[in-house]
């Protein structure tokens, strides 16, 4: 029979969700199925993805991939369709608890956190013992992602991140503050700005994901410190890796969200042909869709890619 | 007392009215054209314009979509995702009904619903007790709402924008964000999800929700139609200082309103515990604006006095209709926002013709 | 200060010294006021002078921030017109106070509404529109104002001059003790001002004492009893018709004379 | 021509007027207090509470935090931070003081430097001249809001409010969702980062949009007290019938004011892309309600009429001071919410206090 | 149709078979209207009769449905109320049409602003305030009005009579064909009344036309010229003052009485 699934993403507008749409929709395309998009108004919209959610159980979709705004949120709704026959797929962002989901296709998002907060590190040399490092975060409910990432990189930087699962409750003098962003360059600007003021002598900014970033790297060069402040980043899309072989971020994790999409789609495939779920990545409770490092200045202790080689695997 | 005066007038040219007809400045009554009845139909029958664009709506997306959308798995889904709004919505149309407006109808329904979720859990109250703390705190939002509008007498629009910011804010500060998730609520304080509840009655499926969101318009429907203090309702959004000469004690009336909107708001936060599963701090950022859009489209005057909280309900059930129909048919969600702007000015456009035509 | 006539019959309503100041401008400077039962007091002055300002202190509209107010003797504070209204004073102000899209029986029963017997009314507190509306029609016709129509007509779609006859008639049925009307013909023509003349008539003559504010001396003068002449802010002196002419009336009220010390 | 007859009175009562006063009613004057002096200066000069509220947060927060705060460095910031803010709010100020509203302001400013983006870019038009586009889509977008206000004659909040949706949705549809880099830009058509560019004064650094949005205030402010525009805008907000018997044609103002605002809206897009580096079509989320937040914490009268457009920077300053000062004193941002939600309303009951006793 | 004087001058403003509908009433229906060079021309009517309507109409503040109006002869279509200004015809309206928030100079220069000389006023288009406030005081001293102290205080903190004296005033001041004033004492007191009738009679012997709305007979046949009486959307007759009595004005104007076919 026709096999109808749906891909709801955060919003319409990161570029990491228009491709994770257009690869979506060509593997659908490929393997016939029909695919219906949706999204939230904007990064942190929950009831846009809840009235989703819904209309493809009504619409009798086979399965459903979600990058889930509200990680904690939204399992109720998202068990509605699970008990209604859906598979339901996180991409990119785990639910919380993970196993709400059928499987995740993501970035080891923790993973990618470490490798950049180790890169700045060991850039920095002696001088991360009295580096002032500002976090720019992503909404203020916490989802998954961002604490993955954030606390991600405080371990890979050395700081030590408290409570693993919170955000702010560490108390190591290097952190200048946190802000939020919503993921795009307005909110990175107006965050850095804000870190900024709280102390001018900033000098290592991680960032939730390079539209953050590039907002952060203007507000830096509107006060003149983009030369002496290292950013680092997580994407690893091409308008982000030219970013890196530019200067203007440090160092990026690339993910790989073509990949989420496509085997996402062929999951939910397979899945209303055959009954069969996707099977997690050895040792880990999601599928790893991988990340990699990608910079111009590489350090000894991890492995990375430069940004030729970035720019060939890259996304958008 | 001296006896009264002759009654003949003073002026020796006014006894030449003894002649003329007594008629208090009377009407001409020309003979009502079809298109002049039916507007007059419309006028007198404020819901009817937004039922029937509700009926032509479902009609048009029963006819493109199929069983699809024509069934009642999905017809009671749009009751489902329109019962939060609906019931924001009535707090909203009964503020708006007094000329009034109340942006931090959002804001009160998730700092209720998350006092009714913390007092649970933080605090360990009995589950109903914190539900009535959540109504409390409503009913509280409202109550300075109302009495900085009625006393104090500044804007509506002011005041309750200083106070979405306020309430949103403390919101933040006392959840510090936490959210409850869905599986404790269920485990702990079941009460708490009531809302969410469903029943089937054949293919549809009713929530609680649902049932809250018409039972509370069918009441507050007969309170604006069929008692005094609705009467008075309408009388102060009409026109303030008349209703006060007249005898309605405006101040009571509007702070009374007010509290009632936030009561409401309270039941709508209890109502989205439900929705949502889980006690979530950033719900409801859009429902002010949901909120304004039903009673705007439902036909409710923004200037007060008119319109019907039937209106209210259609008007919700119109965007929810548009909603799942253009998503059922995978256009692009845009183009649903497009088109509720549209809706939107073209509502108020048809109420401002009607009303004008009618005389 | 003149006094007005030494009368020996105890009046209806009296103030004393009334005091009602706005920011900087005393609208209301330590005036006094009495009204005699089955008269007509006509109250005149300049624009201005305080007489507004004076029939809602009265009537509860305004608090006055000095002075008292007597009913048949005794102190009354009247904290909205609503307390005024349920102790039998009904008041037609200048600006007519109806509600443009509330119906005429509505209007007419505002803050008064007749709920059904029983249950529906005392617990669901339904209203009467039957009752309501019967008695509506029954009073405007008794008044002889039922060209209107359609009783549940919004009042918007009246005219100026059924409006008028309307807020009248609303006073003149429920005014158990006393009516106010402040200025009920300045905006209407020479035979809508004249029925309105007749309805004042008509309620008098059912024993019921009318305060009118006028600017129209030859209507004061053919209506009062007696005329409160109001002076920036005070009562200046009460006179009676008979004794003086327009003239004097005009020309204490503008201040061009004095009264006598002791007025009729 | 018959002769004119004699002035006599015709009624003889009013003969007696010969002798009272000449004056038509005149005013009594008490001695005004020191209290209702300042009051009177206050009331006269609209922008003065604002100013004196800013001077004093500045001392108050420069005496707690010191050079942190008074640092060049800083003080810079806000005014970048808030030059956005400001420009948007000099649209919205005009609107509202013809007792308008424009919620679309921030969906126009989004739209507006969408279009300079991809007209640069996806069509290859001369940067100059896709701004020149943007413009005038800036400018159409205004011309409709105010064709619906003025001849159609619908209220500004539900026209901004469709608007606002329609505005979003066609810039989502039209952007297909797409970023333009900053790279990409600064390499092509760096004139689109214009008011980015940053100079130095010691150790402040200005960008050319905060150049801009203090010579749109100052210019604004010369156009608002001295042309004859500026009067009828004034007028119009304050009673547009009288405005109209009195020979302001106000149709054609009120479309002027909303294009203009459009207009204006249009050169904070441009600015937007100096700030944000990048051409993205979700910024400005917040645009209107962060423009109304400057407008009435600037003391400009939501009924229209009054206020000064110097107000509304001062009260964009304001919210930017307390941002910083909160910050920099370390408590949680929600406080500067809640505090900003305070603020709105102390402001305007001031307003009040100060409107009232001047009299 | 009845006819007025047969006169030989030629009207300096006419209008023929006016016709203006709102919905289904009919505010206009085919009224007539003429007015002679230095006349005082009162025209009279029941509320509703169609006065203002028809003085709209020839102000340019509400367009005819049909007719025409001529102005000493030629043929005007007055879009606006600015455009009748600029011909030379003033209104008070019967609202009175001022800006609260605005001063007395601002109000009486609202749509005819002087601008600077030279650079500022063409190019920058600067206002010269000080230009309209000395002539705004000229004028307002002229017509002695002058008991405002101060021309850059708001209209708002004016007395209801001080701002009649300030809307007459601008129509005085710049009317320089004729004056239309609907109702100017309807709300204000007999001195009140009086100073504006002073007025009236100023403004014509300075010989500019003067149109009186009012429904103060004493007050119309004191200082009318001739009398244009008003039913039912139509022009019935106009009237002599010196031939007839206020009874018979009032007759006709209320149908109690026909006027006869040719009049005076
Ligand atoms: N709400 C108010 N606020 C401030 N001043 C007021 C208020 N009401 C009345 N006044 C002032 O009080 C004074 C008396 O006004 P009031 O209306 O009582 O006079 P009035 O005698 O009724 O005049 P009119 O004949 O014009 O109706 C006036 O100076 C008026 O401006
Ligand atoms: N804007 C309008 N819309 C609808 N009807 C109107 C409008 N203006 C006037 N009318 C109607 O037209 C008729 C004539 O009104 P108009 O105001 O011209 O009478 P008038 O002779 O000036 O009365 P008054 O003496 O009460 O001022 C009335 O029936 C009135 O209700
Ligand atoms: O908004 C946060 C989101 O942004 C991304 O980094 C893409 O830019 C996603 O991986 C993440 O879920
Ligand atoms: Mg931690
Ligand atoms: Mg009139």
């Amino acid at each position: 029979a026709d096999v109808s699934a749906c891909l709801i993403t955060k919003t319409d507008t990161n570029p990491f969700f228009v491709k994770m749409k257009e690869g979506a929709t060509a593997k659908a395309k490929e393997l016939g199925v029909t695919l219906k998009s949706y999204a939230g108004k904007i990064d942190g919209d929950s009831e846009s993805q809840v009235a989703a959610i819904e209309t493809c159980i009504a619409d009798g979709a086979k399965g459903i991939l979600i990058t889930a705004s509200d990680t904690k949120g939204i399992v109720p709704n998202l068990k509605k369709a699970r008990d209604a026959g859906l598979l339901v797929i996180a991409l990119d962002t785990p639910l919380e608890p993970i196993d709400a989901a059928d499987m995740t296709f993501a970035t080891d998002n923790l993973l990618a956190g470490k490798l950049i907060g180790q890169w700045a590190k060991d850039t920095l040399g002696d001088a991360a013992k009295d580096a002032k490092v500002a976090f720019l975060d992503l909404t203020p409910s916490q989802p998954s992602v961002d604490i993955l990432r954030d606390q991600g990189f405080m371990i890979g930087f050395g700081i030590d991140p408290k409570d693993p699962n919170k955000i702010g409750d560490e108390d190591d003098p290097r952190i200048v503050g946190h802000d939020i962003t919503n993921g795009n360059e307005e909110g990175g600007r107006t965050a850095m700005e804000n870190l900024l003021q709280k102390d001018p002598t900033i000098n290592v900014v991680h960032t939730i994901n390079e539209p953050a970033a590039a907002g952060a790297y203007e507000a830096l060069k509107s006060v003149g410190r983009e030369k002496d402040v290292l950013i680092v980043s997580v994407d690893g899309g091409c308008p982000g890796v030219k970013n890196v072989a530019d200067g203007a971020i440090g160092a990026t994790s690339q993910q790989y969200p073509l990949q989420m999409a496509s085997l996402g789609i062929e999951a939910i495939k397979k899945f209303a042909d055959t009954g069969e779920k996707p099977k997690p990545t050895e040792g880990k409770n999601f599928f790893d869709t991988g990340v990699t490092l990608v910079t111009d200045k590489p350090v000894p202790s991890i492995k990375s890619i430069d940004t030729k080689e970035g720019l060939k695997k890259c996304w958008g | 007392m001296s006896e009264p005066v002759a009654s003949t007038p003073h002026n020796d040219y006014e006894k030449v009215l003894k002649d003329s007809s007594k008629d208090v400045a009377s009407f001409d009554h020309d003979k009502p054209s079809a298109l002049h009845k039916f507007r007059h139909f419309l006028h007198s029958n404020p819901s009817a314009v937004s039922l029937i664009v509700l009926v032509v709506s479902l009609f048009v997306f029963g006819m493109t979509l199929g069983g699809k959308f024509f069934s009642a798995f999905s017809l009671t889904l749009i009751l489902q995702q329109v019962a939060i709004t609906g019931i924001v919505g009535a707090a909203q149309s009964l503020v708006i009904m007094t000329a009034g407006i109340d942006l931090s109808v959002g804001a009160i329904m998730v700092l209720s619903s998350v006092v009714m979720g913390q007092f649970s859990f933080r605090y360990g109250l009995p589950p109903e007790l914190a539900i009535l703390c959540g109504f409390i705190t409503g009913a509280l939002c409202g109550f300075i709402n109302g009495v900085l509008i009625a006393k104090v007498k500044l804007p509506p629009f002011i005041v309750t924008l200083g106070m979405w910011q306020i309430v949103l804010a403390s919101n933040f500060l006392y959840s510090s964000n936490e959210t409850i998730r869905a599986q404790e609520i269920e485990a702990n304080a079941p009460i708490l999800q009531f809302f969410g509840e469903t029943f089937r009655v054949g293919g549809a499926v009713f929530t609680y929700g649902v049932i809250a969101m018409i039972l509370l318009v069918a009441v507050l429907w007969y309170v604006l139609n069929h008692t005094a203090w609705g009467r008075h309702l309408y009388a102060v959004g009409d026109d303030p200082e008349a209703a006060d000469l007249s005898g309605v004690n405006v101040q009571r009336m509007l702070i009374s309103v007010y509290v009632l909107s936030g009561v409401i708001c309270a039941l709508a936060g209890w109502a989205l515990i439900g929705r949502i599963g889980s006690v979530s701090p950033t719900a409801g950022q859009f429902a002010n604006i949901e909120s304004i859009t039903a009673v705007v489209i439902g036909g409710i005057s923004l200037f007060g006095g008119r319109g019907s909280i039937l209106g209210m309900m259609f008007g919700a059930l119109i965007v929810g209709v548009f909603s799942l129909g253009l998503r059922l048919l995978g256009t692009d969600v845009q183009w649903t926002y497009l088109l509720i702007g549209v809706l939107i000015i073209v509502a108020v456009a048809a109420d401002q013709w009607i009303r004008k035509a009618s005389r | 200060m003149p006094q007005e006539n030494i009368d020996t019959r105890t009046p209806i309503l009296t103030g004393r010294n009334l005091v009602k100041r706005y920011g900087r401008v005393t609208a209301i400077d330590n005036a006094d006021f009495d009204l005699y039962p089955g008269e007509i007091l006509a109250v005149i002055g300049d624009n201005g002078a305080g007489k507004s300002s004076l029939i809602k202190a009265i009537s509860g509209a305004i608090r006055p921030d000095e002075g008292e107010i007597r009913m048949d003797g005794e102190l009354v504070h009247f904290n909205s017109p609503i307390e005024a209204r349920k102790a039998g004073i009904e008041t037609v102000y200048q600006n007519l106070a109806l509600s443009p899209a509330l119906s005429i029986a509505d209007n007419m029963f505002l803050g008064r509404e007749i709920r059904k017997p029983g249950f529906m009314g005392k617990v669901l507190r339904k209203l009467d529109h039957a009752a309501m509306e019967k008695m509506a029609r029954d009073k405007l016709s008794e008044l002889g104002l039922m060209t209107i129509q359609n009783i549940n007509q919004a009042v918007e779609t009246l005219s100026g001059g059924q409006r008028q006859g309307v807020a009248v008639a609303r006073a003149a049925a429920f005014g158990s003790k006393v009516i106010i009307l402040d200025e009920p013909t300045a905006a209407l023509g020479v035979k809508e001002s004249r029925r309105v003349l007749e309805l004042i008539l008509d309620v008098r003559s059912r024993g019921i004492p009318i305060v009118l504010i006028s600017h129209n001396m030859p209507h004061v003068f053919e209506i009062a009893d007696r005329i409160h002449i109001h002076r920036l802010g005070k009562r200046l002196t009460v006179i009676n018709p008979k004794d003086y002419t327009m003239s004097d009336a005009v020309a204490f009220m503008t201040g061009a004379k004095a009264p006598e010390p002791i007025a009729a």
